[in-house]
């Protein structure tokens, strides 16, 4: 089992947990969150260019680095562990997240409960991203989910318990949905007096579900994940529970947990019941196509920093699931570049808002103002994460919603050419005006909170960013134009992997 | 040819941005000028050196053995992968408008730089905050700018249009704690941004059904036989006319989709050159530096939409109606601009209204531009006023910033009878007017000329209202020339110096640039640049009784400005008087700005923005509220029950057993 | 067929249980309630009697009469206040008692008449005295009790200890 | 004049409900505590009769209710030590205010 390079995915961060239960101080509690973090940032780099050679080897297997060991027998639960290369993606932006955030919370209060919850968070996250079997992926899923109510409920601001209940029942009411779905695709995982299994490759290989089954299914388990992908009207989670939780959770959260949403809504509802998919994506579409836009609009009238990027987080993500939707090969590249994209972006605005809200105690940009002459570096970053976040050309952004817009418009153009409606054109065409919104509020918030004069003579004297913080945010601004600016790497990471998933779905076409 | 040089022109600039940006606090400010304007040199002396290859060296690679002029495609870097044929390549385009281009940029940014050492300091010589961060965002500029005139492809413009629009952005807003500045820069970010969703969708459109987003499958032919080389022209290749012409050809909504496509693009266009109704962002770009006005909102990115348009040529000529619509829109625009400008009281406002209706000039041209007609003249005279009106309008701006660097103030009644303190200023401005005005042989006559006879040979309305613009043009320019350096002696207040001429770094540009005013309507223009390769001899086609025409147009405006504004008298204000309605929807630009607030604060922002939080807010949020409400309810309902009364358990539990039972016996018995 | 003695004191017996049970749970005084309770337990021990189990008369009278009852009061007089009367009962509460104890009175009642037929009169029965319930407590056998006696005699050690450590002032 | 088992049985049923009425309705733990005797004394004499009238030669219920009530008496001693305890902690023992544990 321990030959297998996943395992220590996991392995790591259990292996942080006991170390950080034996901490005494701050200083090896700093000491086992950036060596660990420093630790799987170097596993996913490693196994990135490993996956490389192996795929430039010519090794032509869906999922790589495969193992399965048997967990629970009469229900043929495994704990079966793979990766192709979304979930290497998945990997290096979960890990590139954790150690900003270990950063980004140098100074909290009770360190040690903190970062043993934060680990066990992201154990879950990196055990969700390996696994192939849908009980381990959901218990990994739920094992992120849980410590998310107490890092918000003890560590949060605001109506911090208000925000952490809503976020957990909220994300517990869609884990209710996606247990129903995926209890529905074990039963049905075989053909008739087969093996029944939760391996999802198996699944797919024997494609199985009945017809009538996965028109139900497929909702099931799509509202599931989606309601972490914060679909509309299921996302109103997150604008409170983000304006809530301390800086590392929301960076966290808005980084890498709202891309399990996502990636579930890819790598399970889509990829097992393509036929449902296609047939039901319309409705699925109209939401994702209304949060595009509706998040956006949003987060033109709100006041409070984090309200306004959460609301950009559901604008963004929306375009990740819209993408997905597409069943085309150039829009889900785009949506996973997205993720990605997203992913650090939106990190790197957390991180932001956390640091000024440090120094000023407020998120109100109505009682903030010429940040610019204050803490000019904080500033200059929050303009580059604004510039990415409104799609700049060599920034990570642009990319992501460059390829979701040609790949979207030509399923929208062939959907509408072959008389099967307009509807993926019309979204398509609405969706490409969140830009334009987009520009509006992040250039209102950049207006009001970095530009113009200083509005309180009290934060005259607060400082600039401090080292740790500056190696946080140039962490992720590295990460993010580094994607910007050489895409074609991930592109095509991205897209020799999951072309046979592509195909099954393309062929119910 | 190497491709050294070519990666020299993008790289400089870029590597100035980052290298300045990230230590230009740790060093000087005249040393960080003096990288920034050095770098910026040797990129002019590259570019040179690269149009003059080009032009004149008679490389095969450039110019076949007809004397026609190639197209080549220096380098071609994969960028961004698509699909498996469409894919966003960054490379390095040469061809007669790119080439020119290079000439342009590269001239007005490295005088921008070098005047800019001069301008952004204060009269005791300390450099202004952010001198640094100045240099790195002008390189930035320049870098974007000439990525996008060397695009290779349609996308990689787009890449290169946005960023910069994200660079104008960030100079406009360059003073940034004035509260103006930034509502500007904002403006005119979103204002593009809203064009280039078009240009995007457009974009979209053409690359959906010719499968390809490069300009050389869109619009030219391969030289047989030579790698990476393309002729230039007239026609679309066979491939993408079979895509679009013919019985077969894709409709929507009842015009062909080329059509659609090429007026999205054009929509990019309008917002980047401030065409109606997309214009408001540039005279509100004016609150940047002067130095910058002339650089972006003068001489280069503004003319990037003409350039797009030319570039696309020929697949404009492919669509009458989309070419048509450039006209209306183009001819609309200089009007109203030349309009406005004439009662504008701030010079940098009224230069900005100058820019826009010399801008829609250029748009005219190519509007008009037919193959029937003198060969495409349309086409070259666009390009040539590109050229000329970049020089002299970089000209003007400057010496409006050296007015303003001297006065303290933009607005005109705070100057007046300027002439004898500052003498460099006042012959370099009149040279920039002349120019502008059309008079010969200053550069402004050539260019303008060939537009008016390219209108003419279109269609007569067109030539009588862009005759009557240019008429306009004259006008307000020597209003503007006499208010400044005329009109009523110059009063120095107490205390203060008397406005006095700018240092050389200030000067050597205005006199270069007046200079190339003056010459540069001598240079043979169509032998360098036609729409199809082919030298295009102009004087052979030179239209006598246009440009009579119009030279007299021009003189008889200067007369009247001469009169109306020369000397203080009550002239002015009596033709106020007598339009007062025309002169304050003049004055207001006819309230553009004021339906734009309109739209996007009461109706988006209050009737869309708004009640969707709300909706956010109450209806969807509450719903989930009230989920959670229902459950407290429904556990509140139940919870009496438990009430820690024993004997309420015991009463109950009782009933219980005696029901049970009771039901029991009853059975049995 | 009983001798009218007999019953007679039957009657008597009879009457006093069910009197005084009804007076115990329905005095105000609690003080009183305990002595009607005495008189139940009396009355019981009677009924024991009647029915020839001595040994087990005897026992309920010492056990309960003398040392349960005694625990009532000492508990009651701790507990308390010398001349509080418990309040009056709300009457929602009464009816709720009553219709218990009224549903369970004739629940059980038909049933019992219902098999009234099935009780014939009071059988001979040997003696049973006290070498016998000697022998059942004291023997491993069928029918002999040790491992329950043992069973309550750890039980009553638990319940001493547990008293003491309760009622313990801390 | 036959008295058959009938004729105890009824006094110790009413003894029972009048257990059963005491328990629900009485508020202080002392006089509920006194309806549960009466209650289980009911029982014992049940078990009594039962064993007398049915099984006349066996002892089972004889010596069951010798049990009960040792343990009667344990759980009486136990329950007055708690009613005696929870009398010093808040001074009554009303049974109706003793509710800070419920839920």
């Amino acid at each position: 089992m321990f030959e297998n390079i996943l395992i220590y995915f996991v392995v790591i961060p259990l292996v942080m947990l006991g170390l950080l239960a034996l901490c005494r101080d701050i200083k090896q509690i700093r000491a086992v969150a950036v060596v660990g973090s420093l630790g799987l940032i170097a596993l996913s780099v490693y196994l990135l260019v490993d996956y490389l050679g192996l795929r430039a080897a010519g090794n032509e297997a869906p999922m790589l680095y495969t193992g399965s060991w048997v967990w629970f027998e009469p229900l043929n639960i495994h704990l079966a562990v793979g990766v192709d290369g979304i979930s290497i993606a998945m990997l290096l932006l979960s890990s590139i997240i954790v150690f900003a955030g270990s950063f980004a919370s140098w100074e909290i209060k009770q360190p040690k409960e903190f970062f043993l919850w934060l680990i066990l968070l992201s154990t879950g996250v990196f055990g969700f991203f390996i696994s192939i079997d849908m009980f381990t992926m959901f218990m990994f899923y739920e094992v992120a989910l849980i410590p998310m109510y107490l890092l918000i409920g003890v560590w949060g601001s605001g109506r911090k318990n208000y925000s952490a209940m809503k976020l957990t029942l909220m994300l517990m009411g869609g884990s209710a949905f996606l247990m129903l779905g995926l209890i529905g695709i074990y039963y049905h995982s075989a053909p008739e007096g087969g093996q029944l299994t939760w391996n999802l490759l198996e699944i797919v290989d024997n494609a199985s579900i009945p017809h009538g089954w996965q028109s139900f299914l497929f909702p099931m388990t799509f509202v599931g994940f989606g309601v972490l992908g914060a679909m509309f009207p299921f996302h109103t989670w997150s604008p409170d529970g983000h304006a809530s939780a301390p800086t590392a959770v929301s960076m966290l959260h808005a980084g890498v947990l709202m891309k399990l949403g996502g990636y579930g809504c890819f790598r399970v509802a889509i990829y097992t019941m393509p036929q449902a998919a296609h047939e039901l994506s319309w409705i699925f579409l109209i939401l994702t196509g209304i949060s595009v836009v509706y998040g956006a609009f949003c987060a033109c009238v709100k006041t409070d920093l984090k309200y306004i990027n959460a609301y950009s987080s559901v604008s963004h993500c929306g375009l990740v699931l819209f993408a997905i939707l597409m069943l085309n090969e150039t829009a889900m590249t785009g949506a996973i570049m997205q993720m990605l994209s997203h992913g650090l972006m939106t990190a790197l605005f957390f991180a932001l808002i956390g640091m000024i809200y440090g120094r000023t105690h407020t998120r109100e940009i109505t009682e903030m103002g010429g940040m610019m002459q204050i803490m000019p570096y904080l500033s200059v970053c929050y303009v580059i994460a604004g510039m990415a976040s409104l799609g700049l050309p060599g920034l990570s952004g642009f990319v992501a919603e460059m390829t979701i817009f040609v790949g979207s418009f030509k399923a929208g153009m062939a959907d509408y050419l072959a008389g099967a409606g307009s509807l993926r054109l019309v979204f398509t065409l609405i969706a490409c005006c969140s830009i334009v919104i987009t520009a509006v509020y992040i250039l209102r918030v950049v207006g009001k909170l970095l530009f113009g004069p200083v509005h309180d003579d009290h934060h005259r004297q607060l400082t600039d960013a401090s080292w740790w913080e500056r190696l946080s945010t140039v962490t992720l601004i590295v990460c993010v134009a580094g994607i910007g600016c050489f895409p074609n790497f991930f592109n095509t990471l991205i897209n020799f992997t999951f072309k046979p998933a592509i195909f099954s779905v393309l062929g119910m076409n | 040819m190497s491709i050294t040089i070519p990666i020299l022109i993008l790289a400089i600039p870029l590597f100035m941005f980052i290298f300045l940006g990230l230590c230009g606090k740790k060093m000087s400010h005249l040393l960080a000028g003096t990288l920034g304007t050095l770098g910026m040199g040797t990129v002019l002396v590259l570019a040179y050196s690269t149009a003059f290859n080009y032009f004149f060296s008679g490389d095969p690679l450039f110019i076949n053995e007809a004397g026609e002029r190639l197209q080549y495609i220096v380098f071609n870097q994969t960028w961004l992968q698509f699909t498996e044929n469409l894919t966003i390549s960054l490379g390095f385009f040469l061809d007669p408008i790119s080439a020119m281009m290079l000439v342009v940029i590269t001239t007005i940014s490295f005088m921008v730089h070098l005047y800019s050492l001069g301008y952004m300091r204060d009269h005791h010589g300390v450099f202004e905050k952010g001198f640094q961060r100045f240099y790195a965002f002008l390189s930035l500029f320049s870098f974007s700018m000439l990525g996008l005139v060397v695009a290779t492809n349609i996308f990689q413009m787009y890449i290169f249009w946005e960023l910069v629009g994200a660079s104008s952005y960030l100079l406009i807003g360059f003073y940034y704690t004035k509260p103006s500045a930034v509502s500007a820069s904002k403006k005119a970010f979103i204002v593009t941004r809203f064009a280039d969703l078009g240009f995007l969708i457009g974009i979209l459109v053409l690359s959906y059904y010719t499968g390809t987003f490069n300009f050389t499958d869109l619009t030219s032919a391969p030289v047989a036989g030579l790698e990476n080389v393309y002729q230039v022209s007239l026609s679309t290749p066979e491939s993408v006319l079979s895509i679009f012409q013919g019985s077969a050809a894709p409709m929507f909504m009842g015009a062909s989709v080329l059509t659609w496509a090429l007026v999205l693009i054009f929509m990019g266009g309008m917002g980047k050159s401030a065409m109606m109704p997309l214009h408001i962002w540039l005279p509100d770009a004016m609150e940047g530096p002067t130095p910058v006005s002339a650089l972006i909102h003068a001489a280069t990115m503004v003319v990037a939409g003409v350039y797009l348009v030319a570039r696309l040529f020929p697949l404009y000529l492919m669509e009458n109606s989309a070419l048509v619509i450039i006209t209306v829109v183009g001819a609309l625009t200089a009007f109203y601009a030349a309009m406005v400008a004439c009662a504008q009281i701030d010079i940098k406002r009224v230069l900005a209204f100058s820019t826009i209706s010399q801008i829609a000039f250029m748009m005219v041209s190519l509007g008009v531009a037919r193959p029937e007609y003198h060969e495409g003249l349309g086409y070259m005279a666009s390009m040539f006023h590109l050229f000329t009106h970049a020089m002299f309008k970089a000209l003007l701006f400057l010496g409006a910033g050296a007015l303003i660097h001297a006065i303290g103030s933009n607005d005109y009644t705070a100057m007046h009878g300027l002439r004898k303190y500052m003498p460099i200023t006042h012959w370099t401005f009149l040279i920039g007017c002349l120019a502008i005005a059309g008079i010969i042989p200053f550069s402004g006559f050539f260019s303008k000329d060939e537009i008016l006879s390219a209108c003419g040979n279109y269609s007569t309305l067109v030539y009588i209202w862009m005759s009557l613009v240019a008429f306009l043009t004259a006008f307000y320019m020597f209003r503007l020339y006499y208010l400044i350096f005329w009109w009523k002696e110059h009063k120095v207040h107490e205390g203060h110096h008397a406005p006095h001429d700018q240092p050389w770094t200030m000067s050597l540009p205005l006199i270069i640039l007046a200079a190339v005013s003056v010459v540069a309507g001598f240079i043979p223009f169509g032998k360098l640049v036609s729409w199809n390769g082919e030298p295009y001899d102009f004087m052979a086609h030179f239209d006598w009784g246009v440009a009579s025409i119009s030279l007299i147009l021009a003189v008889v405006a200067i007369a009247l400005a001469t009169v109306m504004y020369r000397k203080e008298n009550p002239l002015p204000d009596k033709m106020q008087a007598a339009l007062p309605a025309l002169w304050k929807w003049c004055h207001h630009r006819f309230y553009w700005d004021e339906l734009y607030m309109f739209i996007t604060h009461k109706i988006i922002f209050n009737c869309i923005c708004r009640p969707l939080a709300w909706f956010d807010r109450h209806i969807i949020d509450g719903t989930m509220d009230s989920f959670a409400i229902l459950t407290n309810k429904a556990s509140e309902a139940i919870r009496p029950l438990q009430s820690g009364q024993v004997q309420m358990y015991v009463w109950i539990y009782a009933i219980g057993a005696i029901l049970l039972g009771g039901i029991t016996i009853l059975c049995l018995i | 067929m009983e001798s009218v003695g007999s019953f007679i004191l039957y009657v008597i017996v009879s009457l006093a249980i069910i009197v005084f049970s009804v007076m115990a749970v329905t005095s105000r005084k609690i003080l009183r309630a305990a002595t009607y309770l005495l008189f139940t337990l009396f009355a019981a021990a009677v009924v024991y009697f009647m029915l020839d189990y001595q040994f087990l008369g005897a026992v309920q009278i010492a056990v309960y009469a003398g040392g349960i009852l005694v625990l009532f009061v000492f508990a009651i007089l701790l507990t308390s206040h010398p001349g509080n009367n418990s309040a009056v009962l709300g009457s929602k509460r009464r009816i709720l008692g009553l219709i218990a104890s009224l549903a369970m009175l004739f629940v059980s009642a038909a049933a019992l008449l219902a098999r009234a037929s099935l009780f014939a009169a009071k059988p001979q029965m040997e003696e049973v005295n006290m070498q016998k319930i000697g022998e059942a407590m004291m023997g491993t056998g069928a029918n002999q009790y040790l491992l329950p006696f043992e069973a309550v005699s750890i039980l009553l050690l638990a319940c001493i200890i547990g008293g003491i450590v309760v009622a313990r002032k801390r | 004049m036959e008295i058959s088992a009938i004729y105890f049985l009824v006094p110790s049923l009413i003894m029972f409900c009048c257990g059963l009425y005491g328990f629900i309705t009485r508020r202080n733990m002392i006089a509920m505590l006194i309806s549960l005797e009466l209650m289980l004394n009911s029982v014992d004499m049940n078990f009594v009769i039962f064993n007398r009238f049915l099984f006349p030669g066996q002892m089972e219920g004889m010596m069951f209710t010798l049990f009960a009530i040792a343990i009667a008496a344990a759980e009486t001693a136990l329950a007055i030590a708690i009613i005696i305890n929870v009398f010093r902690s808040v001074n009554h023992v009303d049974v109706r205010e003793l509710n800070e544990m419920k839920f």
